[in-house]
């Protein structure tokens, strides 16, 4: 990037420019690649699913039961004779469309909860910490089947019941970050400049916070797909025989010593999700990292 | 110090009051009471068994009687064992937890702190990676599956721990803190060698190298210190997260801690139960995160006194 | 005692190999001190870590050379013999005793640290030997302090701790990189004394590596002049100073601050007044006074100068002028306007007229906004241009600050500190302000760039039309630029005059003081 | 930690085989008891220990499940079946040396009965005259209760009918005789809160005694020297482990910790069946499992509907591919097999006809089904019969059905307020008794929950069976009124539960029976065996 015309200028008053170079940056970063290559291949394979799906996910075959690997199934099938490879393709749409939702309202709320708490300190800070003490230490059990009875049982509840949880410890993360950037002098500077501290927040401080946050993100999208299972279990999310890796996983749990494959693939599939996010998310750091790049 | 830890406790106060509050009211409101079973309960038996309870008496009136009991320290009787104090059952399960907590701790620390400094001395190379993966896989693999696994492998394919119990036999707790320790020695590993990877990077290490002095000591010495300042941050909430996660891995090995009393209780609406958990296990959490701040300050001269700094 | 012949060092990185140290020969004697002067970049300090093995390889390599030391060459060493060497045969001292002592060690456990790994020695004796030496590097009540922590030092007492650490030893020769660049003049002449004090009593070859030619010039007896990896001029003292030779040696000894600004036409009328001004605010307890009833004008098209040393709380001044820390009582007026009980609406007007440039130009540019973001952030904020007449306005700034047009998609990452600086003043101007503040704005700076960065901001504010504090703890700077002087010690005004007449006739001791302390007095 | 590690290296024997040895019994059993007070508690649980430290007037052979003697050496009943007199064994003590006197059941009961302790069983003994009135409150006087200590050895009961399975009942905890001066000496005797039942409180008197409680940790009971039938017991003793996961129940029976245990994971159970010499103990068991269905909702309040689902379930092949054959096929509410009575099957697996049925209903080939969702209480074993049903009503019947499961208390709401459609329902039979699961289905029965009302039907339970004089005319009644239960179809039972346990070789005398009800006095232990590999 070493030659610039005005054509480019102009491009560059369209939207911040940090991203337009992470993206650059992040397109030479091969297993930052390979990462978001396979997301969104699994993506792809959830949207399509009804189409491409070997079999019907909730057709039985009882007499058959649970069956190893073979040419007809083959990751083989379950305890009700259902294909696995369906199964988890099925489970797919919901624990990416659980794990991404739900961990981008907890990005969202995290992120701006912590930053204002950590940028206004004083009063402000100490009541808006408070509150997510109080929300750390209530029975989330009792809370999410309160939710249950009060609201019905939908994804939509899900999505929420998830993101009021994990939003704390990102809200945590994210005032510890802005608490050493506004002692920033270039924070000092926007302020002399006359920004507003939304502003401030929005264009200086965020964006020199990403680093931790975005890996401490990687880390939720599948704690989040392993909640939905146990909040599944107690009853709001998935009903069978609609299912997801969470639950494949915690029932192969059960049979591991009978039907290893029930629960090999399933945890094969959240592996793999969870090692590409993990470099996409570490590319996106260093994408966003400038400093790091050196070229 | 003491004025911020005194600052600190006064704040906790009204967390702690919010807490007691809301979950008092959020156990009535939750459907199915203590006493409903699934063999239907005679109206007079119902009426007489609430009636011990105070269940009779207006919502507030109770809620003020609780929070009388509560500054006496009485936690009230338990819905679920009829004859016992939820005071007697935190103390049955409580010692327990703790314990598990610590040597959970002392997992996490052990492994996480050696992988973390291992790989940060030797980054990107598989010195690091391999450290690293398995640390990854040990963030997201959930302790319903790693207990078991742990299980089959060393309780029943080799037979060399037992399965289950707590103080029955001898090394019935090597399983149980591994497997509750391996969430959080997988986030030391990961703190420990960010933390090493910055401070590795520091003019005094310098200094100690142009000194002469050898690498390990150079490692040891000089570098844990200030490399290890996230880990310490992060042991308080670690702790308070081992103390009231424990349920899991309590259920799977048969502990008798109070994790599996705080849940039992959540499944069967033990009112009592539930609040004196809830309000013992956050009142805890502000200790521990307390303890942490302080000793975090104690790892760090520069914390211990703030007049040092430049005006 | 140390012949250094044919040194040759490079790094390898991603984009290939890059020769920092290329055939360069020195030499230090027992007694004498050789100073090796050069930009950052230049390779001196690579040279010297190279020598030592404290350069990580990779991505560095020594490619070849010799550096006899006592008959011993030290590039031929195993790791092991040359840890032995380290420390105990020759000892270093770095630039910034902020951060290269061991913040979570007391000073004396580092201290002896070397004496127990090298010699052997046993606590109590190794504890007397301390403390003998902190007396001699002028600390006071060692028997105290050496329990202390380094954050309970002053800057100046952190570097004569290193000293101590170095000198433990007893070493033979002593490698001293840049050891007062990050302290006050005062506090650097103290220091520059007791090394030479010091040499004077242990007869040791001191190796300094500095990029200000004015420090070395009362001390070294060998000066090296190093540029971009290659020794262009050594000689002794009198050579470099009198005869320099070669263009870059000639371009550092202009460099160094000389001269005296001819006075600008002023307005009678104060653009800012600040009257009884008061910053204080609390810590553990105790009440610092920060800055205590403090008054003073400043007149439109005036550059008044701010001096005094780190702590005395010109920073903080600087800042409350702009509201940027709030004042505890007092008055500040900015054309009239009550500055201090602005509300955020008005405030927001009168930010577009009073700009900072700060000391540190890695920290003040927002390390995620390319200088486009950076330039053109204060012009749509205050609704200066449109976003799409932005771009040209943002190249004119680039162009009226010395940057290349080119570099407007660049981060601040990529660029060296002088064009940080040149960003940031850029940003600072780009609103159009009236005032400006420059917090120690080329103190930073290597003194090359510091003379290019004076010029430009003496050019601007003619152009401008600019009334500035320029706040800086060198004399020397402060007399190029400055119309006027305020001297402040621990928060309070202590002289204010006339730049000519405060440093031909200072009223006050401590004025003298600093004046006594602008290093290469002998060049004058 | 290494030391630890090393010292447990496969040194240790196996608890079972040292149990063997030692005649100490371990015992899987599922959580930890609520209490040990036998008017208190209620669950399973709490039985097992119970029953090891006291004893009724009569016991049960677990081979017959006929009564035979207990604190009663014998017993008559009075022509007209109104009055039982009780005999006391003049040998029957408390662990203290106290003889068990007919004063003792007085009180007992009257504590049973007392509206204060809030005793859930306490219906257990409503046979007896004005006992119902007395725990509901309506009189206060005990006196009035049938039930009279002639002298200390000689205990009289007034009925309110003849009630022929009145002698089982007096092997229910809630007519356990508690000894009085102790409770009395930790407190209110008519207080649920009393720590009495403490180790170093408790008086007993069964066949053992409480020498250790640790909260979910373990229950020990040893030996009593002064239980009267002391010579026939075997063991030493038995220690009960509180396991409320049954996957680690399971692996603990695996390693041999557990003589016995119910916890077997369904998928376990071919893995075990399979053994040789298999532990594992399938036998019928008194209790069904069943949906609910809400005749006041629509769909399920057209009959049609109703009789449509049930026929279309293919219960055999569910309990043998989903259960394991681990279940019955059920098609009547009451288990067969109860003490003689065979339950009339009034329907069969039938697809066509289901689909007919689903045809006449107005929703010919599932079109314009209005959707029907099924709640069950979150279990493995139950989300599976669901599913598995939720496909069979997909096959035959073309209807959606969707699944909800609820955590128990929820469920529990859900059900008693009758705010479903189909919900989940089990019931395990407290006697041995067509009885006590046909009176379920009264109009105002407190576990009807169905909607389900029929006079006629009350009328032949409640006034025509009681009046029967010989148990084949009785049967016959339960017969007729069971018949027109499942034409009105509130209910689709599904299967009969089956006795399932595991059990290490080592243990003899613990006979199958369908209460599931283990007399540890029968139980023995061969010393020479080990567990099972």
């Amino acid at each position: 990037m070493s030659t610039t015309s005005i054509s480019a200028l102009v491009d560059a008053e369209q939207g911040s420019s940090l991203w337009r170079d992470a993206w650059l940056r992040l397109s030479r970063n091969r297993p930052a690649l390979a990462g978001f290559a396979v997301l969104t291949l699994f993506v792809l394979v959830a949207i399509l699913t009804p189409w491409v799906a070997p079999y019907d996910y909730a057709q039985q075959n009882l007499e058959l039961g649970a069956t190893p690997p073979s040419a007809d199934h083959w990751l083989g099938t379950d305890i009700f004779g259902r294909d696995l490879l369906t199964q988890i393709m099925y489970g797919g749409r919901i624990s990416l469309a659980v794990g991404f939702i739900a961990t981008a309202v907890a990005l969202l709320i995290g992120v701006s909860w912590g930053a204002i708490a950590g940028y206004m300190g004083g009063r402000i800070d100490a009541v808006m910490m408070r509150l997510v003490d109080i929300l750390y230490a209530l029975p989330f059990m009792i809370f999410i089947v309160l939710l249950m009875v009060v609201f019905g049982r939908n994804m939509l509840l899900l999505f929420l019941a998830i993101g009021a949880v994990e939003w704390l410890t990102m809200a945590r993360i994210m005032r510890a970050q802005v608490q050493s950037l506004r002692q920033q002098e270039f924070v000092e500077a926007a302020v002399s400049l006359g920004l507003s501290p939304l502003a401030i927040i929005w264009r200086h401080v965020i964006p020199n916070a990403l680093g931790p946050i975005i890996v401490y993100t990687t880390l939720t999208v599948p704690s989040v797909m392993l909640l939905e299972a146990f909040l599944s279990f107690l009853g709001l999310g998935v009903q069978p025989p609609e299912t997801s890796w969470g639950l494949l996983i915690s029932f192969g749990t059960e049979t591991m010593e009978e039907y290893p494959w029930l629960l090999f693939f399933p945890g094969l599939v959240l592996a793999i999700t969870l090692f590409a996010l993990n470099f996409l998310g570490d590319g996106l750091r260093d994408a966003l990292d400038v400093r790091g790049a050196k070229d | 110090m003491w004025r911020f830890i005194g600052s600190r406790l006064l704040q906790a106060i009204p967390v702690l009051l919010v807490v007691i509050t809301v979950t008092f009211f959020l156990v009535r409101v939750a459907p199915g009471g203590p006493f409903s079973s699934e063999k239907a309960v005679i109206p007079e038996v119902k009426a007489a068994l609430e009636a011990q309870y105070r269940l009779d008496r207006p919502v507030l009136e109770q809620y003020i009687a609780y929070l009388g009991d509560l500054i006496r320290g009485d936690l009230g009787p338990s819905f679920k064992y009829p004859g016992r104090s939820v005071n007697e059952l935190i103390g049955a399960g409580f010692p327990v937890t703790a314990e598990l907590a610590l040597y959970a701790l002392l997992v996490a620390l052990l492994i996480g702190v050696g992988a973390g400094v291992v790989a940060s001395l030797r980054p990107n190379t598989a010195q690091d990676y391999i450290p690293m993966s398995a640390a990854m896989i040990g963030i997201c693999i959930p302790s319903l599956l790693l207990g078991p696994l742990l299980i089959l492998v060393f309780g029943i394919y080799l037979d060399w721990l037992p399965v289950s119990g707590w103080g029955d036999m001898p090394g019935d707790k090597i399983l149980p803190a591994i497997t509750l320790g391996a969430v959080y020695a997988a986030y030391i590993a990961r703190l420990s060698r960010a933390g090493m990877l910055e401070v590795m990077t520091q003019d005094y290490i310098r200094t100690a190298r142009a000194k002469g002095i050898p690498e390990w000591r150079v490692v040891v010495v000089h570098g844990l210190r200030g490399g290890l300042t996230p880990v310490v941050a992060f042991l308080g909430p670690a702790f308070a997260g081992l103390l009231s996660g424990s349920f899991v891995v309590e259920t799977i090995f048969q502990v008798p801690g109070l994790g599996r009393f705080y849940v039992q209780a959540a499944f069967n609406r033990d009112y009592t139960m539930i609040l004196g958990a809830t309000v013992f296990l956050s009142s805890l959490i502000v200790v521990f995160n307390l303890l942490s701040d302080v000793l975090n300050a104690w790892m760090n001269p520069r914390l211990r006194s703030r007049a040092g700094q430049n005006t | 005692m140390l012949n250094v012949n044919g040194l040759t060092i490079s790094f390898t990185s991603r984009e290939g190999t890059t020769r920092a140290v290329d055939n360069v020969n020195f030499s230090v004697t027992a007694g004498s001190t050789t100073a090796i002067i050069g930009e950052s970049g230049s390779g001196k300090s690579v040279s010297c870590y190279g020598l030592l093995g404290l350069i990580p390889q990779p991505p560095g390599r020594i490619e070849s050379g010799s550096a006899l030391f006592l008959d011993t060459d030290l590039l031929r060493l195993d790791k092991h013999a040359l840890r032995q060497i380290r420390g105990r045969d020759i000892a270093m001292v770095f630039q910034d005793p902020m951060t290269c002592l061991n913040p979570y060690m007391r000073v004396g456990a580092q201290l002896m640290e070397p004496l127990h790994y090298h010699r052997g020695a046993s606590q109590s004796e190794a504890k007397r030997q301390a403390l003998d030496l902190m007396a001699e590097v002028g600390i006071r009540d060692p028997e105290i302090t050496i329990n202390y922590y380094p954050y309970q030092f002053s800057g100046g007492m952190r570097q004569r701790v290193m000293i101590a650490m170095a000198l433990i030893n007893e070493p033979s020769l002593l490698i001293a990189d840049e050891p007062t660049t990050a302290l006050d003049v005062t506090v650097q002449a103290q220091i520059l004394k007791l090394l030479s004090d010091i040499q004077l009593r242990r007869n040791i070859g001191i190796l300094m590596i500095s990029h200000d030619l004015a420090v070395v010039a009362d001390i070294a007896d060998q000066i090296i002049v190093m540029q971009e990896g290659k020794v262009v001029e050594c000689g002794d003292r009198a050579a470099i100073f009198e005869r320099p030779q070669h263009p870059y040696t000639r371009k550092l000894l202009a460099s160094i601050p000389q001269g005296q600004k001819i006075p600008s036409s002023i307005s009678p009328n104060p653009l800012v007044s600040v009257r009884n001004l008061c910053s204080w605010f609390k810590q553990d307890n105790e009440t610092v006074k920060a800055v205590n009833d403090v008054s003073f004008d400043i007149y439109r098209g005036e550059v008044l100068g701010l001096v005094g040393e780190s702590g005395s709380g010109k920073s903080t001044l600087g800042r409350s002028l702009l509201n940027l820390v709030p004042a505890t009582s007092g008055q500040i007026l900015f054309d009239g306007h009550e500055v201090i009980s602005l509300a955020a609406s008005e405030l927001k007007s009168l930010r577009r007229r009073m700009q900072i440039i700060f000391q540190d130009p890695f920290a003040s540019l927002n390390p995620r906004m390319t200088v486009y973001d950076t330039l053109a952030e204060p012009l749509l904020l205050h609704k200066l241009e449109t976003r799409s007449s932005a771009a040209e306005r943002v190249l004119e700034i680039m162009d009226e600050v010395g940057l290349a047009r080119s570099y407007v998609r660049k981060y601040p990452h990529e660029f060296s500190g002088g064009q940080r600086q040149r960003i940031a003043i850029g940003r600072a101007l780009a609103s159009r302000p009236d005032f400006i503040v420059a917090d120690e704005a080329v103190s930073a700076l290597d003194v090359t760039i510091q003379a290019q960065i004076l010029d430009l901001m003496k050019t601007l504010a003619q152009e401008y039309g600019l009334t500035m504090l320029f706040i800086s703890h060198d004399l020397a700077v402060i007399r190029q630029l400055a119309d006027r002087v305020v001297v402040l010690q621990n928060g309070e005004i202590v002289e204010q005059a006339e730049t000519t007449a405060l440093f031909e006739h200072p009223q006050q001791d401590y004025t003298r003081r600093l004046l006594e302390a602008i290093p290469g007095k002998s060049l004058l | 930690m290494i030391a630890l590690l090393l010292g447990a290296c496969g040194s240790d024997e196996p608890r079972v085989a040292q149990g063997n040895r030692q005649g100490i019994l371990h015992f899987g059993n599922g959580t930890e008891p609520q209490g040990l007070d036998p008017h208190v508690v209620t669950g399973i649980p709490e039985m097992h220990v119970i029953v090891t430290l006291f004893e009724g007037l009569v016991t049960k052979n677990p081979h017959t499940l006929e009564p035979e003697p207990g604190v009663a050496k014998r017993w008559n009943i009075s022509e007209d079946g109104l009055t039982v007199t009780f005999h006391l064994n003049d040998r029957a003590r408390w662990s203290n040396g106290d003889p068990v006197t007919a004063y003792d059941f007085v009180w007992s009961w009257q504590r049973a009965l007392s509206p204060k302790m809030g005793n859930q069983y306490a219906y257990m003994l409503y046979p007896v005259k004005n006992a119902e009135a007395f725990a509901t409150g309506e009189i206060t006087d005990f006196s009035h209760v049938g039930v009279t200590a002639k002298d200390a050895q000689t205990l009289v009961v007034t009925l309110n009918a003849p009630t022929p399975y009145f002698i089982q009942l007096m092997d229910h905890q809630s007519t356990y005789p508690v000894h009085r001066q102790t409770i009395e000496k930790f407190g209110n005797a008519f207080d649920r809160f009393t720590p009495w039942t403490r180790v170093e409180n408790i008086v007993s008197n069964g066949a053992f005694r409480l020498t250790d409680w640790k909260l979910n940790r373990r229950i020990e009971v040893t030996k009593s020297d002064t239980y009267w039938d002391r010579d026939k017991v075997a063991l030493n003793g038995v220690v009960f482990y509180p396991t409320e996961n049954i996957s680690t129940e399971e692996r603990m029976f695996r390693v041999g910790q557990l003589h016995r245990t119910e916890s077997i994971p369904l998928d376990k159970i071919p893995v075990y069946r399979a053994m040789q010499d298999s532990p594992y103990i399938n036998s019928p068991y008194l209790g069904t499992y069943y949906y609910l269905f809400n005749t006041s909702k629509p769909p399920l309040d057209n009959l049609n509907v109703r009789k449509a689902l049930s026929l279309a379930i293919d219960r055999r092949r569910l309990t043998e591919t989903v259960m394991h054959g681990s279940t019955l096929p059920a098609y009547s509410i009451t288990p067969p097999g109860t003490l003689g009575y065979e339950p009339p099957k009034v329907f069969e697996h039938d697809v066509e006809q289901a689909q007919e049925l689903l045809a006449q209903a107005g929703y010919p080939d599932g079109k314009g089904w209005p959707g029907l969702e099924l709640v069950y209480n979150t279990s493995e074993s139950h989300l599976k019969v669901a599913v598995a049903l939720q496909q069979m009503w997909k096959d035959a019947l073309n209807i959606d059905i969707t699944l909800a499961n609820e955590e128990w208390k929820v469920y529990l709401d859900t059900v008693d307020q009758m705010d479903f459609q189909m919900a989940r329902r089990g019931w395990i039979g407290d006697y041995v008794d067509p009885n006590n699961f046909l009176d379920l289905f009264l109009c105002d029965g407190g576990n009807n929950s169905t909607g389900f009302c029929d006079p006629v039907y009350d009328d032949m339970i409640l006034q025509q069976a009681p009046q029967a004089t010989t148990r084949e005319a009785r049967y016959a009644i339960f017969q007729a009124a069971e018949t027109r239960l499942m034409e009105q179809m509130p209910i689709v039972p599904i299967y009969t539960y089956t006795s399932n346990h595991l059990v290490q070789p080592g243990v003899r005398g613990m006979s199958s029976n369908v209460m599931d009800w283990i007399n540890f006095k029968y139980i023995s232990l061969d010393q020479d065996q080990r567990a099972v590999d």
